[in-house]
């Protein structure tokens, strides 16, 4: 323990208490001076000048520990003076006094010199952040910050963390206090008592901290935390298996969301769409564009981009239809080598036209993170939706192949379109309203796939494979065998992937469609009876 | 002998003389004229020309299977790769000492990722002759498997294209992985010498592109030998009605493992020659859109007509060739014009403006070359 | 109904429909006969549209001109057609089958006419097969309430009655004399059966080699006639 | 001598390597329109040679055969992938052209007539390594990597290096992926779980290419931030995180030579020019371009020093070349090929550029042969004369034939 | 694995031990026979306890309702539908429930099929080659040469359906009743020991009928035939024996005269007037 560390301990200690209880203040050291400890803070004394920023209760404080934390606390390089850098893209960038918040406006990148910081002092930035929200107004963000500090507890910070335990009224947040505090006695100072208190806790901080007591030389301890672990281990196993099987879920629907418009255009028409990839990619284009025409709002973008996408891939299907398709009735292995002409040019044109480069486009607040079912569990909120959506996408297209005409039109055109013709049925319409929904469809899976992977050129070309795949495992022409199909698929190599690696886990995969596919030579859910079999 | 037939028949005469004349042609430019000389085909060029010969074999061996036989294969790429892998092992092996860390035995990536032994599936191949065996067997007992468990079962149309492709996406993950022992990513490359001649010296390369265009000539006279034979017809029918040819007392299964295993073979062996040519074997030569790639130029060429394929391949990696350093930044916009330009508007492939000329010169073919009906109609 | 004046066509090559006239006169039932090859389906095909004519007219109720529709338009002027070789929906069910055609009528009809099921009553039973799955005779009873669901006006059948069951044939044959008598309905059949023919039909045609040969009341087709253009 | 002197660039303009390859094409196209209005060298023009090889490796080898014997280019900038480079190497050597390689890779190579301007492990990875160690003190290693040969290679040498550094065995998880991989979900989930032990983790990231975006995704999404475990990747640059939305990334590390946010004129003059050069504010530059405006200098100046395009020659005169890099120091070309590079740990920032957060002290020689690899341990490459050799055995004291020797011997 | 189980069932005679290649046993009697057969499709029964046997040389008519189960009784007779529970037994050798259809066509039963399935891409001539009994196994067939004993026989056939003049060209482009006769004439190149006819005129004018009988009737006596009909007329003039199926059984059997006046087949089959 250094005297550094044990003086600053005192002087958080005297100084916070009032922080806790009144908000009375008064701004001590100026914010100058403070700035400028951090600013020529050694590594060694970088934490001392963060910790007297916190301690200082400055009004700005929080702006200037978040804006380090961020990288944007910068010295202009001739004059010394501190800033805040507000926007950084670009050559030149907009700054803001940093003590008085002041707007300075542009400033060349050139002229800035940056105070840098790195994960070991984020570290305890972090834990600094944590402790000044221990005493915010809201209760959860309280807990948050209780949260945060699991694992995170030090010396510096016991004494106003077990102060603050004893203020602090909800609850839950005293909990996740209390564990904070125990973890750090069980690895700390071997307490046995502490062990108690994490024995229910999923937190794999807690779990860490009864790992290393079980690690210890102390029988007791050993035998306690032992304990402790058993009563988890039950659970973090149910736990396991449930997010093994929301991972295959999800990436299941990813599956079923990239055929599915497949198994309309291909499934249903019998077209052999090798720009399928390509139409997925425009719909997450489409996506990109959206965010770019509305900055700053990237969740109402995502949303408009699920109609967009889907008009802008049903327009380039309809293209692709009129222009090469509709000549190429009956003729499969025709449209293959049409489409995949059609897929060439597509990728190309968003090469030239965009760039060769993946394109950002940002996940909306309210989809990133997770759902936290408990320290254990928690599920990605994009994969969620993703799931959700291509769940709705599934259900509304067998809607409208079940209960519109158009579903039963295009069923007979493709069975036998001379006599579908001769039935009324306007053949020429049919398709191109078929293969704008298969496209259409594409698109939006395009729209989703933006949230979970590149948006590039070769989008694409990730998926037309797999989209093939899934159509035909799960039976060309049926609509539930591709949602069955490729959850399955999903699932099975979620499940393998732990023990076999994701390498093997794919070729598992393969190998087992080729093998299914020698039992059920019709997928899984064939179409039976005498015309099946010809 | 049914291998004969062919010979008599005009096109595959005609086919041949072609080659043979393209052949020639192409060693007395190389070797007459100087260098620099406007007419003198350079070693660049001849490589160049040996490796679209290799595609034209793969080519016809798709078209075998897809034109003939309804195979639509999107898996031939395995076969072509496996016959190169046969062939990139045997020059590994060919090495010798000579590779970077001086190991008389493992190949270099080998001592460098720590192997301490040669796998026991890298014995023999040191063996020149044992080497060009493994290049017909392994494609053809892959073939024999895969098929074999296929076509027993009765997998046909979209479903088997579908496992095919299968098989190669699960051959390219297995060949992409160190541990398999085939340099993973890196394939296999660096080779010096095949049967003792260095591999960098131009009169291989010639010898190289030689026995290349013969392969071709032997692979399409196979070919056509089948196709012009009952059993070609037989494949007609299975392609058209598979459940009647059954009742007719042919066991379609094993037609069509027949003629799969041939195709593979012939594929294996397009493989084989194509990884001296080109220096290098490696996985993605196993992607599902490679064996995409050799059914498009099938079908650009034109369908059931093995010297369509021919064309096609020849015509559309020359068309890369060319492309890819005429306007490197565009020549995807031209390849993709090409292939929808093509299909819209030459319904046959660029065989069938040459067969509709053919149509009005000669007619009333007899029933012994008869075949032709089925590309008339395919 | 239908007059067809000069009708030629053409399979690439092959001249198969010489100057072919026609005339199918309204609420009567013509049979065409011929032997096999001569080109009775392919008139049919070119009067549905399904095969392109090099030239001649075809002209229907009077005034509309057949060759210059699209195939489509014509079934929704009223034309029904149970093609040779039943052309079903394989993949599709009985039910689904039949609705194909509701979409043509004028009337934005939702349901199949119960009057169908009446005069097929397995179709009713088989509901919910699919079509492939059905047996010959049945199929081809599908075709033909296929063909009524359109509530035509000109039916034309190709060959109804053939792996048809003997009672159910006559049953057919009978339907299309009440919709005739009900409805006022023009048939236009293509038969071999002489018995048949001479049962049902009121008018006849006869086709050779694509030309028309002999045309006229039922009554009038003798054993001459037959003897010439039926027999092999 | 009359007629400009052409210059080859083989980097792929369409496939999936294009994403990463077009800017580099684009680099050294711009590096060329410079020397150009600065008069050319030896008072001839540069005319650069582009053709693409699309991504396809036979095809690399194909085209370098193409621009050395149809368009006879004095000097090629290209390749991106150890494979491509592999596929090439025979033609360079067998028809003695001069390539430049501007990519970190595996090392466990020497060639004659290759320049490897970009980083060898030794200049990433083990410094990168160190930090972590050192700065954040990490004790737990997650070592996820792409399943080629470039990740298995700097794996293998950090897993020697980290256990001769007393790291245990079940301290070092490492995972393979295939290429293009975009399900992390699992494989981040056992991250995390391998994270919680109690002992500070980080990532060690040779996941290439496109599978980065999904990777960040998840890590970002399953709430690993840098703060909890720390990522350190080695095939992340500027021109990647381009397309990634950065906000849940910020802090997570890279290790190049080279970062868009040096601080230093040079640098801030190359930025200029380059988007000045594309026409669009926003674009970035990265180590690989870095790595090519190095080599294209040193060619100069041997081209200069040689006062030939002489292949020969030029390799020759090019050992020992120094010349400015854009970090504020200098690069000098060793006798091994390699160049001395400083070496840099980035953090990423929400802006899509790195934060410098330590550096080497001085520049670092770049290593053909791993000292941390059994194999090649004893050997060096020396190609000044009279050793001329790219794998010489120290304890043998002989060379190991080498493929350049090979192809003179066959030529001969 | 099958000669595993097989050893198992050391009650038997084992499979590979009775040669099965050797021609069909009539000494005790049919030529095929039929026992119990049931056969349902999803629940709906097509064949419901049949029996059935023909005996060698017989000419067979059957008759009976659409769906009364004919052509699927075919199916099973050829191996392409396999039966729920009974046995199918062809002389007394072959089981031909354990056969695929290659081995039951080898065996000699051919079959022409209720909708006529030619081979469109192929020519009407190598129609009939393909259709020829001959070696049918992979490689007699890969080296086969056109013998002119074959052409003649071939030619032979071509005159027997009219096809004469269309010989050369594909036989999708036929008519109708052309295919009819196309199959036919396979069925003839194959020269089966048991014929099974769905349906052979359909589409055909009467005196085509008439030949068509003339050409099975002579078939008889050599050849096994089993003819599905609906046209009362042609079953009425080849008919020796007639049997009529309803719902998937016999609901009679005899002569024409007898089965026509049953009171059941006129009410379920012929109706009043017939
Ligand atoms: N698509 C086609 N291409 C070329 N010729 C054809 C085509 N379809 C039919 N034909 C020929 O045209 C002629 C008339 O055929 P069509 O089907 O009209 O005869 P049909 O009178 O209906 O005979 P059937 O009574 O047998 O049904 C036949 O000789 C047939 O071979
Ligand atoms: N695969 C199948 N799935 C469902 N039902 C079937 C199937 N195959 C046949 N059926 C039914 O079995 C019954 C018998 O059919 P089958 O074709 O054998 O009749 P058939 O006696 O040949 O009639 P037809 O004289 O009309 O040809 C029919 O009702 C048919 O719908
Ligand atoms: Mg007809
Ligand atoms: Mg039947």
């Amino acid at each position: 323990m250094s005297i550094p560390r044990l003086l600053t301990m005192l002087l958080f200690v005297l100084l916070m208490a009032p922080v806790g209880t009144a908000m009375a203040q008064q701004d001590d050291g100026s914010g100058e001076k403070l700035l400028e400890q951090l600013a020529d803070a050694s590594p060694a004394s970088t934490e001392e000048a963060l910790q007297a920023i916190a301690a200082s209760g400055h009004e700005r404080a929080r702006a200037w520990l978040e804006a380090y934390g961020n990288n944007r606390l910068s010295r202009v390089k001739d004059t010394g003076e501190i800033v805040i850098v507000l926007n950084n893209r670009g050559r030149d960038w907009t700054v803001a006094d940093a003590v008085t918040g002041e707007n300075l406006g542009e400033m060349s990148r050139r002229d800035l010199d940056r105070i840098a910081i790195n994960n070991a002092v984020r570290r305890q930035l972090a834990g600094v952040l944590a402790m000044l929200d221990l005493y915010a107004e809201d209760p959860e963000v309280r807990e948050e910050a209780a949260r945060d500090l699991m694992g995170k507890v030090d010396e510096a910070v016991l004494d106003p963390l077990i102060g603050r335990l004893d203020e602090e009224p909800v609850a839950a947040v005293r909990n996740r206090l209390e564990q904070a505090v125990a973890i750090y006695r069980v690895e700390q100072e071997g307490s046995i008592e502490a062990v108690d208190v994490l024995a229910g806790s999923l937190h794999p901080r807690a779990r860490a901290a009864l790992n290393s007591a079980v690690a210890s030389e102390n029988p007791a301890l050993k035998a306690a935390a032992q304990k402790a672990l058993l009563s988890v281990e039950q659970k973090l196993k149910m736990n396991r298996a449930a997010e093994t099987l929301y991972f295959g879920l999800s990436l299941g629907s990813v599956l079923v969301l990239a055929a599915i418009g497949l198994a309309i255009t291909f499934g249903v028409m019998g077209v052999i769409n090798m720009a399928h990839g390509e139409l997925i990619m425009l719909g997450a284009y489409t996506t990109w564009g959206m965010q770019q025409l509305l900055p700053g709002q990237p969740g109402l973008a995502l949303i408009l981009s699920i109609p967009a996408g889907f008009l802008v891939a049903a327009l380039a299907g309809i293209a692709i239809e009129r222009s090469v398709i509709q000549f190429l009735k009956g003729r499969p292995l025709e449209t293959l080598l049409a489409t995949f002409g059609v897929s060439l040019i597509l990728q190309q044109l968003v090469r030239t036209v965009i760039s060769p480069l993946n394109r950002t486009v940002v996940t909306p607040e309210w989809m990133s993170g997770s759902l936290v079912i408990n320290d254990a569990l928690s599920l990605t909120l994009n994969r969620m939706y993703v799931l959700g959506f291509a769940l709705l996408v599934f259900a509304g297209l067998m809607l409208i192949m079940r209960r519109t005409r158009l579903g039963l039109e295009v069923r007979a055109v493709t069975q036998n379109r001379a006599m579908a013709r001769s039935m009324g049925i306007k053949a020429t319409r049919v398709d191109i309203m078929t293969f704008a929904l298969g496209s259409g469809v594409a698109g939006l899976a395009g729209v989703a796939l933006s949230q979970l992977t590149n948006v590039g050129p070769n989008l694409g070309q990730n998926y037309i494979i797999d989209s093939f795949m899934v159509v035909v495992f799960g039976g060309v022409g049926n609509l539930w065998g591709t949602l069955v199909a490729g959850l399955t698929l999903g699932t099975i190599n979620q499940l393998l992937e732990p023990w076999a690696g994701a390498v093997l886990a794919k070729i598992i995969v393969l190998v087992f469609i080729i093998l299914f596919i020698q039992k059920r030579p019709r997928g899984l859910f064939p179409q039976k009876g005498r015309a099946a079999e010809g | 002998m049914w291998l004969a037939r062919p010979l008599q028949e005009r096109s595959t005469q005609l086919f041949l003389g072609i080659l043979f004349l393209a052949l020639i042609a192409v060693t007395a430019l190389h070797l007459a004229l100087p260098e620099g000389h406007p007419l003198h085909v350079s070693a660049y060029t001849v490589t160049l020309l040996g490796k679209y010969l290799c595609y034209a074999l793969l080519a016809v061996a798709v078209d075998l299977v897809s034109g003939y036989l309804g195979i639509l294969s999107l898996g031939h790429g395995a076969f072509f790769a496996l016959g190169g892998y046969a062939m990139g092992m045997y020059l590994m092996r060919q090495i010798g000492d000579r590779g970077t860390y001086g190991d008389p035995v493992l190949p270099d990536f080998m001592v460098f990722l720590n192997w301490q032994e040669l796998p026991w599936y890298w014995y023999g191949f040191d063996m020149a002759w044992f080497a060009f065996a493994m290049v017909l067997l392994v494609p053809g007992a892959l073939a024999l498997v895969f098929g074999w468990l296929a076509f027993r079962s009765r997998v046909t149309g979209v479903y088997l294209s579908i496992i095919t492709q299968a098989l190669t996406f699960a051959l390219m993950l297995a060949f992409f992985r160190n541990e398999m022992g085939f340099g993973g990513n890196n394939g296999l490359t660096d080779f010096r010498e095949i049967l003792g001649f260095n591999l960098r010296s131009d009169a291989t390369r010639l010898g190289l592109f030689i026995a290349t265009g013969i392969a071709l000539a032997i692979g399409y006279v196979v070919c056509r030998g089948i196709v012009t034979s009952k059993l070609g017809r037989v494949s007609v029918a299975c392609r058209d009605a598979e459940a009647r040819t059954r009742f007719l007392g042919y066991r379609v299964e094993r037609v069509q493992l027949f003629v799969f295993v041939v195709s593979a073979m012939l594929a294996g062996v397009a493989g084989a020659l194509y990884v001296p040519q080109v220096g290098i074997i490696n996985p993605s030569e196993f992607s599902p859109i490679f064996s995409i790639e050799i059914v498009v130029w099938v079908a650009l060429g034109g369908r059931a007509t093995l010297y369509g394929a021919v064309i096609g391949a020849i015509l559309v990696n020359y068309a890369k060739t060319v492309f890819t350093g005429v306007m490197p930044d565009a020549w995807l916009f031209a390849l993709g014009a090409l292939f929808v330009l093509v299909t819209v508007f030459l319904p046959q492939g660029i065989a069938g403006l040459l067969r509709k000329r053919r149509k009005t010169t000669d007619d009333g073919s007899g029933p012994s070359d008869a075949p032709t009906t089925a590309e008339a109609t395919a | 109904m239908l007059q067809i004046e000069k009708l030629n066509q053409y399979y690439g090559e092959s001249h198969t429909l010489w100057d072919l006239d026609l005339d199918v006169p309204q609420g009567q039932c013509t049979c065409v006969m011929g032997r096999n090859g001569v080109g009775k389906t392919t008139l049919m095909k070119c009067i549905m549209g399904e095969e392109k004519v090099a030239d001649g007219s075809i002209r229907f109720a009077g005034d509309v001109e057949l060759t210059k529709q699209p195939l489509e338009q014509r079934a929704r002027l009223g034309i029904g057609y149970v093609p040779q070789g039943r052309q079903i929906f394989p993949l599709l069910t009985v039910e689904e089958n039949l609705r194909t055609g509701l979409a043509s009528r004028g009337d934005g009809l939702k349901t199949i006419p119960e009057r169908i099921y009446e005069l097929f009553p397995v179709l009713k039973e088989m509901k919910n097969r699919r079509g492939g799955d059905l047996s010959g005779g049945q199929q081809q009873q599908l075709a033909i309430g296929r063909a009524l669901v359109l509530e035509p006006r000109l039916l034309i059948l190709d060959e109804p009655g053939e792996g048809i069951q003997p009672n159910i044939v006559t049953q057919i044959g009978e339907v299309i004399r009440r919709l005739i008598a009900e409805d006022g309905l023009t048939v236009l059949l293509v038969e071999q059966k002489l018995p048949f023919a001479r049962k049902f039909a009121d008018r006849f045609a006869i086709i050779d080699r694509g030309r028309r040969m002999a045309e006229g009341e039922i009554s009038e087709l003798s054993d001459q006639l037959i003897r010439q253009y039926l027999t092999v | 001598q009359e007629g400009p002197i052409k210059v080859g660039v083989l980097h792929s303009l369409s496939g999936t390597m294009a994403i990463s390859e077009t800017a580099l094409k684009d680099t050294v196209e711009m590096l060329i329109q410079k020397q150009n209005a600065e008069g050319g060298l030896l008072g001839r023009q540069l005319e650069a040679v582009v053709v693409d090889p699309a991504s396809n490796w036979p095809l690399f080898a194909e085209k370098a055969r193409e621009l050395l014997a149809q368009e006879k280019v004095d000097v090629i900038f290209g390749n991106w992938t150890s494979v491509s480079r592999k596929s090439v190497l025979p033609v360079v050597e067998e028809l003695n052209g001069l390539l430049f390689y501007p990519v970190q890779y595996e090392g466990e190579e020497s060639s004659e007539n290759v320049f490897y301007t970009g980083a060898a492990p030794n200049q990433q990875a083990i410094p990168a390594v160190d930090y972590l160690m050192n700065s954040i003190g990490v004790e737990r290693w997650v070592l996820a990597g792409t399943d080629y040969v470039y990740p298995r290679t700097t794996n293998k040498i950090l897993e020697t290096y980290l256990m001769d550094q007393g790291v245990a065995k079940e301290d070092i998880m490492i995972n393979y992926t295939p290429f293009g991989h975009s399900d992390w979900q699992n494989i981040v989930s056992d991250i995390k779980r391998f994270g919680s032990a109690g002992k500070k983790t980080a990532v060690v990231s040779t996941i290439n290419g496109d599978a980065n975006v999904p990777f960040y995704r998840e890590l970002g999404n399953q709430g690993i931030s840098s703060t909890d475990i720390p990522v350190v990747a080695f095939s992340v640059g500027e021109q990647e995180l381009s397309g990634i939305d950065t906000g849940p990334l910020v802090g997570h590390l890279a290790a190049w030579n080279y970062f868009m946010s040096v601080d230093t004129d040079a640098n801030y003059d190359f930025i200029d020019q380059w988007i000045e050069y594309t026409g669009d504010e926003e674009a970035v530059t990265n180590d690989p371009m870095e790595a090519h405006y190095i080599g294209f200098n040193m060619w100069v100046e041997a081209v200069r020093k040689a006062e030939t395009t002489d292949v020969d020659a030029v390799k020759d005169a090019i050992i020992g070349v120094t010349v400015p890099n854009l970090t504020g120091g200098y690069a000098a070309m060793m006798p091994n090929h390699h160049i001395t590079k400083p070496v840099l740990i980035g953090e990423i920032q929400d802006n899509g550029q790195f934060a410098i957060v330590w550096q080497t002290p001085s520049t670092v020689a770049g290593d053909a042969w791993s000292d941390f690899l059994p194999g090649s341990r004893d050997l060096i490459a020396d190609w000044r004369a009279p050793m001329s050799c790219g794998n010489f055995n120290v304890k043998e004291g002989k060379c190991g034939a080498s493929a350049g020797e090979q192809a003179k011997a066959a030529a001969e | 694995m099958s000669i595993m189980t097989e050893l198992a069932n050391r009650d038997r005679v084992f499979n590979f031990l009775t040669p099965t290649d050797s021609p069909v046993d009539v000494r005790h009697g049919p030529i095929l026979y039929l026992e119990d057969v049931t056969v349902s499709f999803d629940g709906f029964r097509a064949i419901n306890d049949l029996n059935l046997t023909i005996d060698d040389g017989e000419l067979r008519c059957i008759i009976g309702p659409n769906g009364a189960g004919k052509t699927t009784m075919m199916d099973i007779i050829t191996g392409k539908t396999a039966p729920d529970t009974g046995s199918v037994w062809f002389g007394s050798r072959h089981n031909l429930l354990t056969m695929s259809e290659p081995e039951i066509a080898s065996l000699g039963i051919g079959r022409k099929f209720q909708k006529p399935s030619v081979f469109e891409a192929l020519t009407v001539f190598e129609n009939l080659e393909l259709a020829m009994a001959t070696d049918k196994r992979v490689f007699p067939t890969l080296t086969a040469t056109m013998k002119p004993e074959y052409r003649d026989r071939i030619g032979e056939v071509l005159e027997t359906i009219g096809l004469k003049d269309l010989m050369h060209r594909p036989a999708g482009i036929l008519s109708h009743g052309q295919k009819q006769w196309l199959e036919i004439g396979m069925l003839l190149m194959q020269r089966p020991r048991l014929l099974l006819v769905d349906e052979p005129v359909a589409g055909m004018t009467e005196q085509e009928m008439e030949r068509t009988a003339e050409l099975l009737t002579s078939l008889a006596g050599k050849q096994s035939v089993v003819v599905v009909e609906h046209d009362m007329g042609f079953v009425r003039s080849i008919a020796r024996k007639v049997t009529v199926l309803h719902q998937g059984s016999v609901l009679a059997e005899g002569t024409m005269d007898q089965v026509s006046n049953d009171p059941e087949v006129i009410k379920v089959y012929l109706g009043e007037e017939a």
